[in-house]
């Protein structure tokens, strides 16, 4: 049994539990312990480093700083918005001595900013990946649009992506478990975001063009590993829909949940009951709509 | 102490730091006057025991300035100066010699305002350190007797 | 006139500002416009990212004011598209962050912002009080303050049906700790 | 005793106003071995000159020391004007007061006290200089050329016309470098081809030029005048003294697929094969990279079965030839990036997203669609294209911080060109900034806009990607508040920084000549020096310096010819003899060396050799170090580096060097020495 030290985030907790279901059921599969540090809090989010910097580092840096008492080095950040949050606090406290006393004198903590924040998909390709392909029980006849959107794998700087325009990490993970990724051209196309409660029909506006981009070239189903990702293009389906010529009705899943399904766990433990835009089982039996477009190479064998 | 004027030496080469503190007078930059140029082919050339001498003789302070790597005239002779100032800097680490009296930095030929930064940073560090008064100590690395050989050889 | 002068030259400039804060040098931009380009707000801001770059440039103390008025740096998103590409490394969201920040400071928050700034207000709040995020509390500060009251009926039943809303909120059990950095980080902030 | 002379310059107000001459002069004359000081207004002029040449004959002086300018500036004059007083000129210093000291401190006794330890430092120098000889070195009269692009046709035919012999390296099979791949130039706009090939032709021709193609330079010793370049003549498989061109191997050949470097990867060729039909030479090479002969053990072998000559050899080898040469011209050209580096323009991955360069092959009536604009997914002639300036270039964050200086005008050449092949077309160009500086370039760039309608928006394109066979492209028109413009493209085409050829750096290294931070070689002078590097007897000419046109690298190979035939047009060379020599002694000891030969590692030019030393019955006393004069160049290196100390070296030699160093501070000394 691995141990991981694991920060839900407030969302895991909330309108996104489905995701925490399914990373910890998945988790289990693959005899794996994610361990909650204990008494984590909200990383501040974009409202945090909108209004006030000092706090922005601060609120992160409590929860590294908790990890680190709790002996570990390195902590799993499901939320993308958390990670770039985390990661930040992470690389300004490194980088800059001063700025990590004051946060020490500010947390009445003392710690060394050593634990590394890392993502769903790290995690994925480094502990499940490679036990996944022996594992997967039902293959997922899908064809299915990886979206990364923006924190996930930008600004390169700082998350180390290799093919930060262009991510293959997610495909070539729904490839193992017997899918189709989709060549598309919006897969880090921002949703949106933070302005999802304040500005929805800019939201709305901006996941119709990442809809509209991967239903256009054929796909069934998307898959995210962010939960504002998530609830932008499935809570806001219907402020989408507003800009769609037809209206779009693919799923939108976790990377999680998708891994679940393949190693066929129940639907429930995966809580894909939760979602707006439902899903049905069904969907692994329609054919695949042939492809629409052809003109580009091949993206490189994933 | 408050009026004290450290005297400062710059070891340069011909081609590159020479010619940047050339630029430095045709473009009118002012520096502090403390430092003295001694002219050389090449960083290569310089002999780590000039150093030394010069130390030992009154100097408070030391700037070796040549080409940026790569830009060697002779291709190559600055990967050596620096390569022997790696060593040579550790023995003098090793005898307690404030290592931060010798500037060891790159100047081109087109640094004029650098070469200037250069000079003027290195007269505020020496100002602070003090005037260099530890010399005697410098007979423990054979300084005077290595001068006195070599003046003996080739006067 | 000659006094004029002296105010001027001691006038804090923005862009110095930004630099002592953020580090990031405006200067390095030479507007090639490739930040507005890819923004994926750009419809809806009054004043484009390289713009807001420029009229910094130029120390027009107008310009300034109304950049710290615009709509546009409130619409942001930190999305780190225009970083990630511009040819200049020039860390747009960074500056964006500064400008809100010294928006607010200055008191010149643009009225359409009230939204966005509300709802981070309201985010933060539920942070200072449960040390998480408490959806249902932020979203009700969220409406006492916008006063739109009816925004989200839709979603919010369908979100309490499928399990995606607590109706009590999770908290932190050292909640005096989460006091301590608010109030640590807010006095330090006010030291600027 | 050193009867030294001193000569204090005022320069005018230049030092005088700053420094206190008089008062210098005064303090020198009392320094030891100092037999007369004086100050003067202007020194270099000829009242001051004479000044120096009659104190020399009047007070008997043994060296002189002229306080003035940088040595850098008027060493050579005063150089001059010593040695026509009969002493010897390497007897002559200069200290510095100008550049190192008025010009740069402001007027107080600090920079007077300066001035006068200035002085003192180079009086005790110049007690120890010693009277020296130029070096005189014989100049072999060929040069060699490398690179058989435009610049190095230029500059093979003037160095030939002028009479000397040239060698001429190219290591592709055929000459004529980027300008053969162009389809038409700007700013006139005539066919690139018509004007480069008789020039090929030419060099082919002179009885003067001897043209190795297929060959690579694989080192270069010695120095000026006395160069030996090793060249490898890489195996052609084909006996070109045979070979009559016929072609008929290359119809055969059944490797048809290979990409065509020279259509920019856009065609493909066989494995035998001549670049373009007008290659010269116009015979065969067979690419072993590829011929299944090579690569499967002896499978195939079509090409020597039809060739009526015979000429076919695959047993051929690779050959090392040594040359001799007096004078190299480096003309090596450039590349281009590619447009696999742009993240956000698809990772080079749409087909119809295409070079500058093959956009030139698109264009050329030679071309693999004979001169129509056909896109490559699928030969659709594109209604709408789009052109990216700077694509990589003033990027400092993904491609090169430089402008890449012909893109700007190669652009809009591209957009003309399209513009009067597809009338009805629409061509739209992204620019930052249009830099169009030469003779004729801005007319012709606003012909593009005036006449031929193309549309410039000014601003950088955030993304392109494909979307139902078009190619989106996205930008904003900064002109226009960031107006955001998008584009439905059939084509792109990206104007990619002009870059260093991969492997430059080792070419640099091998010709020991410097490079800048890009890999482009570096001139000697970035105004005054600009043909030459500096490593004497080394040119440059054309793209391999920084990205040129073609009458920038033209003229740039014609200065290189003319001083390569200034070099050619004396039998003999003179040169500083700054340079370093190991101690010789009697016997015993014959020398302080030891042996252990580290120096002769770090010479950066080889100039140290092994010397036996021999009794009378030839039986090996020693092996020491020795120097050899004619390589060496004076860099010092093996004299810092020698422990036992037996190196030393004219000009600063150790007794010369600690004597500045003690005559600047001297009182510790006095009491620790
Ligand atoms: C797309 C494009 C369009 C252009 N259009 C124009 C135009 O319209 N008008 C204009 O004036 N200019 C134009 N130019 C610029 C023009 O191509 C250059 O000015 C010119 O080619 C430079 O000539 P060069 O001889 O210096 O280098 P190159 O043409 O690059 O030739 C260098 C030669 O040296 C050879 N070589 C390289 N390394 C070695 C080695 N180690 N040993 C031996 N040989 C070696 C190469 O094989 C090549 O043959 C254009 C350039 C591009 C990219
Ligand atoms: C304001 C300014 C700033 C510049 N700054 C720079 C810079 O920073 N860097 C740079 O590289 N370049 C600079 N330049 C450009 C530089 O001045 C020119 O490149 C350079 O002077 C050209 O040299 P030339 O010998 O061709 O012409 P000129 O300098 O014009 O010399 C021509 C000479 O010919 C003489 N002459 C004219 N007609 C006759 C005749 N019929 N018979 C005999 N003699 C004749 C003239 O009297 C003159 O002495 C600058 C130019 C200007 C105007
Ligand atoms: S992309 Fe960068 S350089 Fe270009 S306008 Fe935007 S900030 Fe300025
Ligand atoms: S970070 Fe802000 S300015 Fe930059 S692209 Fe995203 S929304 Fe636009
Ligand atoms: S010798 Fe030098 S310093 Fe003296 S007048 Fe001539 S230029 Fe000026
Ligand atoms: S090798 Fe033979 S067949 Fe080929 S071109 Fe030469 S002569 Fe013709
Ligand atoms: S031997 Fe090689 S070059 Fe000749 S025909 Fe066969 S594949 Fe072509
Ligand atoms: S020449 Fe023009 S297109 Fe090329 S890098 Fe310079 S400005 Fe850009
Ligand atoms: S380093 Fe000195 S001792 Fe050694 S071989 Fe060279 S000259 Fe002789
Ligand atoms: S001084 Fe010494 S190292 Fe330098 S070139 Fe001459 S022999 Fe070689």
């Amino acid at each position: 049994m691995i141990k991981i030290a694991y920060f839900p985030g407030c969302s895991l907790e909330g309108s996104s539990k489905e995701y925490n279901e399914s990373l910890l059921a998945v988790s289990k599969e693959f005899e794996i312990q994610l361990e909650e540090v204990h008494d984590w809090n909200c990383c501040g989010a974009t409202a945090a480093h909108n209004l006030n910097k000092v706090l922005s580092i601060s609120l992160p840096a409590r929860t590294l700083a908790l990890a680190e008492k709790q002996g570990f080095s390195e902590i799993l950040v499901p939320c993308a918005a958390c990670y770039s949050r985390l990661l930040t606090a992470y690389n300004e406290l490194n980088k800059d001595a001063a700025l990590l006393e004051k946060v020490k004198e500010i947390l009445e903590i003392d710690f060394s900013a050593k634990v590394k924040p890392f993502t769903v998909i790290d995690f994925i390709q480094k502990h499940i990946q490679p036990k996944l392909k022996e594992k997967v029980k039902k293959p997922l006849n899908a064809k299915i649009a990886c979206y990364y959107g923006c924190l996930l794998v930008r600004p390169p700087k700082l998350v180390e992506v290799e093919r930060y325009e262009d991510p293959l990490m997610m495909e070539s993970i729904v490839k193992e478990l017997g899918a189709t990724p989709l060549d598309w051209a919006f897969k880090t196309e921002c949703c949106g975001a933070g302005l999802s409660v304040s500005r929805t029909s800019t939201v709305g506006k901006l996941c119709s063009k990442i809809l509209d981009d991967a239903l256009s070239r054929g796909a069934t189903m998307f898959a995210v590993a962010c939960p504002m990702c998530q609830s932008n293009l499935d809570m806001r389906r219907r402020n989408a829909n507003v800009f769609l010529n037809e209206k779009a009705d693919a799923p939108v899943l976790f990377i999680t949940q998708l891994i679940g399904l393949a190693l066929g766990l129940d639907k429930k433990e995966l809580g894909l009951q939760r979602h707006f835009v439902p899903f049905n089982l069904e969907i692994f039996d329609k054919p695949i709509p042939k492809e629409t477009l052809g003109k580009s190479k091949k993206v490189e064998e994933v | 102490m408050s009026n004290f004027e450290p005297k400062i030496i710059a070891f340069v080469c011909n081609w590159c730091t020479y010619a940047g503190a050339d630029l430095a007078g045709t473009s009118r930059i002012k520096y502090a006057p403390n430092v003295r140029i001694v002219r050389f082919p090449c960083t290569g050339r310089i002999d780590f025991m000039l150093l030394l001498k010069a130390l030992q003789t009154g100097a408070d302070g030391i700037i070796v300035s040549g080409c940026h790597p790569a830009d060697c005239h002779y291709t190559a002779g600055n990967y050596h100066a620096r390569r022997r100032w790696i060593i040579f800097k550790s023995l003098l680490d090793f005898v307690g010699f404030d290592t931060g009296r010798i500037t060891f930095s790159w100047v081109s030929a087109a640094e004029g305002a650098k070469w200037a930064q250069i000079v003027n940073e290195t007269v505020d560090k020496i100002r602070d350190l003090g005037p260099y008064t530890d010399y005697s100590n410098l007979n423990k690395l054979g300084v005077g007797t290595i001068t006195e050989v070599l003046n003996a050889r080739t006067a | 006139m000659h006094d004029q002068n002296i105010v001027e030259a001691l006038r804090p400039v923005l862009k110095h500002k930004v630099k002592e804060n953020t580090e990031e040098d405006i200067m390095l931009c030479y507007q090639c416009g490739k930040c507005s380009a890819g923004c994926p707000l750009i419809d809806e801001m009054d004043i484009a990212p390289n713009q807001i770059l420029r009229m910094l440039q130029t120390e027009i103390p107008e310009l300034e004011e109304k950049v710290l008025k615009s709509l546009a740096i409130w619409l942001c998103l930190a999305c780190e598209q225009c970083y990630s590409r511009c040819p200049k490394d020039v860390d747009l969201p960074k500056i964006m962050d500064y400008l809100r920040a010294e928006s607010i400071r200055r008191d010149l928050v643009n009225p359409k912002a009230k939204e966005i700034l509300a709802f981070h207000k309201s985010f933060l709040d539920s942070v200072r009080l449960t040390g998480k995020l408490y959806e249902i509390g932020l979203i009700a500060g969220y409406k006492m303050r916008t006063m739109h009251l009816l925004q989200d009926v839709n979603v919010a039943p369908t979100m309490y049906f499928n399990g995606k809303l607590n109706l009590f909120p999770s908290q932190v059990k050292n909640k005096k700790a989460i006091k301590r950095i608010f109030e640590k980080a807010l006095r330090e902030e006010e030291n600027k | 005793m050193s009867r030294i002379g001193v000569f204090i310059c005022h320069c005018g107000e230049n030092i005088g106003g700053t420094v206190d001459c008089e008062k210098v002069a005064e303090t020198a004359a009392k320094y030891p071995g100092v037999a007369y000081s004086v100050d003067y207004k202007y020194m270099c002029s000829d009242p001051g000159q004479n000044m120096i040449k009659d104190a020399i004959k009047e007070h008997k002086l043994t060296g002189v020391v002229v306080a003035a300018c940088s040595p850098r500036m008027h060493e050579p004059t005063f150089r001059k004007a010593v040695s026509e007083a009969g002493i010897n000129p390497f007897l002559c210093e200069m200290a510095n007061l100008r550049e190192h000291c008025s010009w740069v401190h402001l007027k107080d006794d600090s920079t007077t006290e300066k001035a006068e330890e200035l002085v003192k430092v180079l009086v005790e120098k110049v007690k120890r200089n010693q009277p020296l000889e130029p070096i005189k070195v014989p100049v072999t009269k060929t040069a060699l050329v490398l690179g058989g692009g435009i610049a190095g046709i230029q500059a093979a035919l003037d160095i030939a016309n002028s009479g000397h012999k040239v060698i001429m390296i190219e290591k592709s099979p055929s000459i004529g470098g980027h300008m053969s791949q162009l389809s038409e130039t700007f700013p006139t706009l005539d066919c690139s081809q018509c004007i480069l090939t008789p020039r090929m032709v030419e060099v082919a021709q002179h009885p003067n030029i001897t043209l190795y193609t297929y060959a690579e330079l694989v080192g270069l010793d010695g120095f000026i005048g006395n160069f030996q370049a090793s060249i490898k003549l890489k195996a052609k498989s084909i006996d070109h003294d045979i070979c009559n061109g016929c072609g008929d191997c290359i119809a055969k050949c059944p490797i048809k697929k290979i990409p065509d470097e020279f259509n920019a990867g856009l065609g493909t060729r066989t494995a035998v094969y001549v670049p373009f039909p007008q290659a010269v030479p116009n015979k065969p090479v067979i690419d072993r990279e590829n011929c299944t002969y090579f690569t499967r053990d002896g499978k195939c072998g079509l090409c020597a079965k039809v060739c009526t000559k015979g000429a076919i050899d695959y047993s051929q080898k690779d050959e090392i030839i040594t040359i001799d040469v007096g004078a190299v011209v480096v003309a090596t050209g450039f590349d281009i990036k590619g447009t696999d580096f742009f993240p956000e323009y698809g990772y080079g991955r749409y087909k119809d997203v295409i070079t500058g360069l093959q956009f030139e092959r698109l264009a050329s009536a030679s071309g693999p669609t004979l001169g129509e604009i056909k896109r490559p997914s699928d030969g659709k002639v594109p209604q709408n294209i789009v052109f990216i300036a700077c694509a990589g270039s003033r990027d400092p964050a993904k491609g090169i911080e430089y402008c890449s200086k012909i893109c700007c005008m190669y652009t809009a050449k591209h957009a003309m060109l399209y513009k009067h092949k597809v009338h009805q077309g629409k061509a739209s160009v992204f620019y930052m900034d249009i830099r169009a500086g030469g003779k004729m370039y801005e007319e012709f760039v606003r012909r593009a806009i005036e006449e031929d309608d193309v549309n410039y928006i000014r601003g950088r394109v955030s993304r392109i990607y494909e979307k139902n066979g078009k190619l989106i492209v996205k930008g904003v028109d900064t002109l226009l508040d960031a107006y955001p413009v998008e584009i439905e493209a059939d084509m792109v085409v990206l104007a990619t920084a002009g870059i260093a050829n991969e492997g430059s750096e080792e070419l640099a290294q091998s010709l020991h000549i410097s490079y800048d931070q890009h890999n482009f070689f570096a001139e000697a002078h970035p105004k005054l020096k600009p043909v030459e590097t500096n490593t004497a007897g080394i040119m440059l000419a054309g793209a391999c310096q920084s990205p040129k046109d073609i009458p920038d690298s033209v003229s740039q190979a014609s200065g290189a010819a003319v001083k390569v035939a200034a070099l050619f047009s004396k039998d003999e060379l003179t040169r500083d003899p700054l340079i370093a020599y190991v101690n010789r002694c009697g016997p015993p000891t014959y020398s302080t060396c030891v042996g252990c030969f580290l120096c002769v590692s770090v010479c950066p030019y080889l100039a140290i050799e092994k010397e036996q030393i021999k009794d009378r019955n030839g039986n090996l006393i020693k092996e020491v170090a020795k120097i050899n004069p004619g390589l060496c160049q004076g860099c010092g290196t093996c004299v810092a580096l020698c422990r036992s100390k037996s190196i030393d070296i004219y000009g600063y030699s150790h007794s010369q060097v600690f004597a500045e160093v003690m005559a600047l501070f001297n009182e510790r000394s006095l009491e620790n020495v």
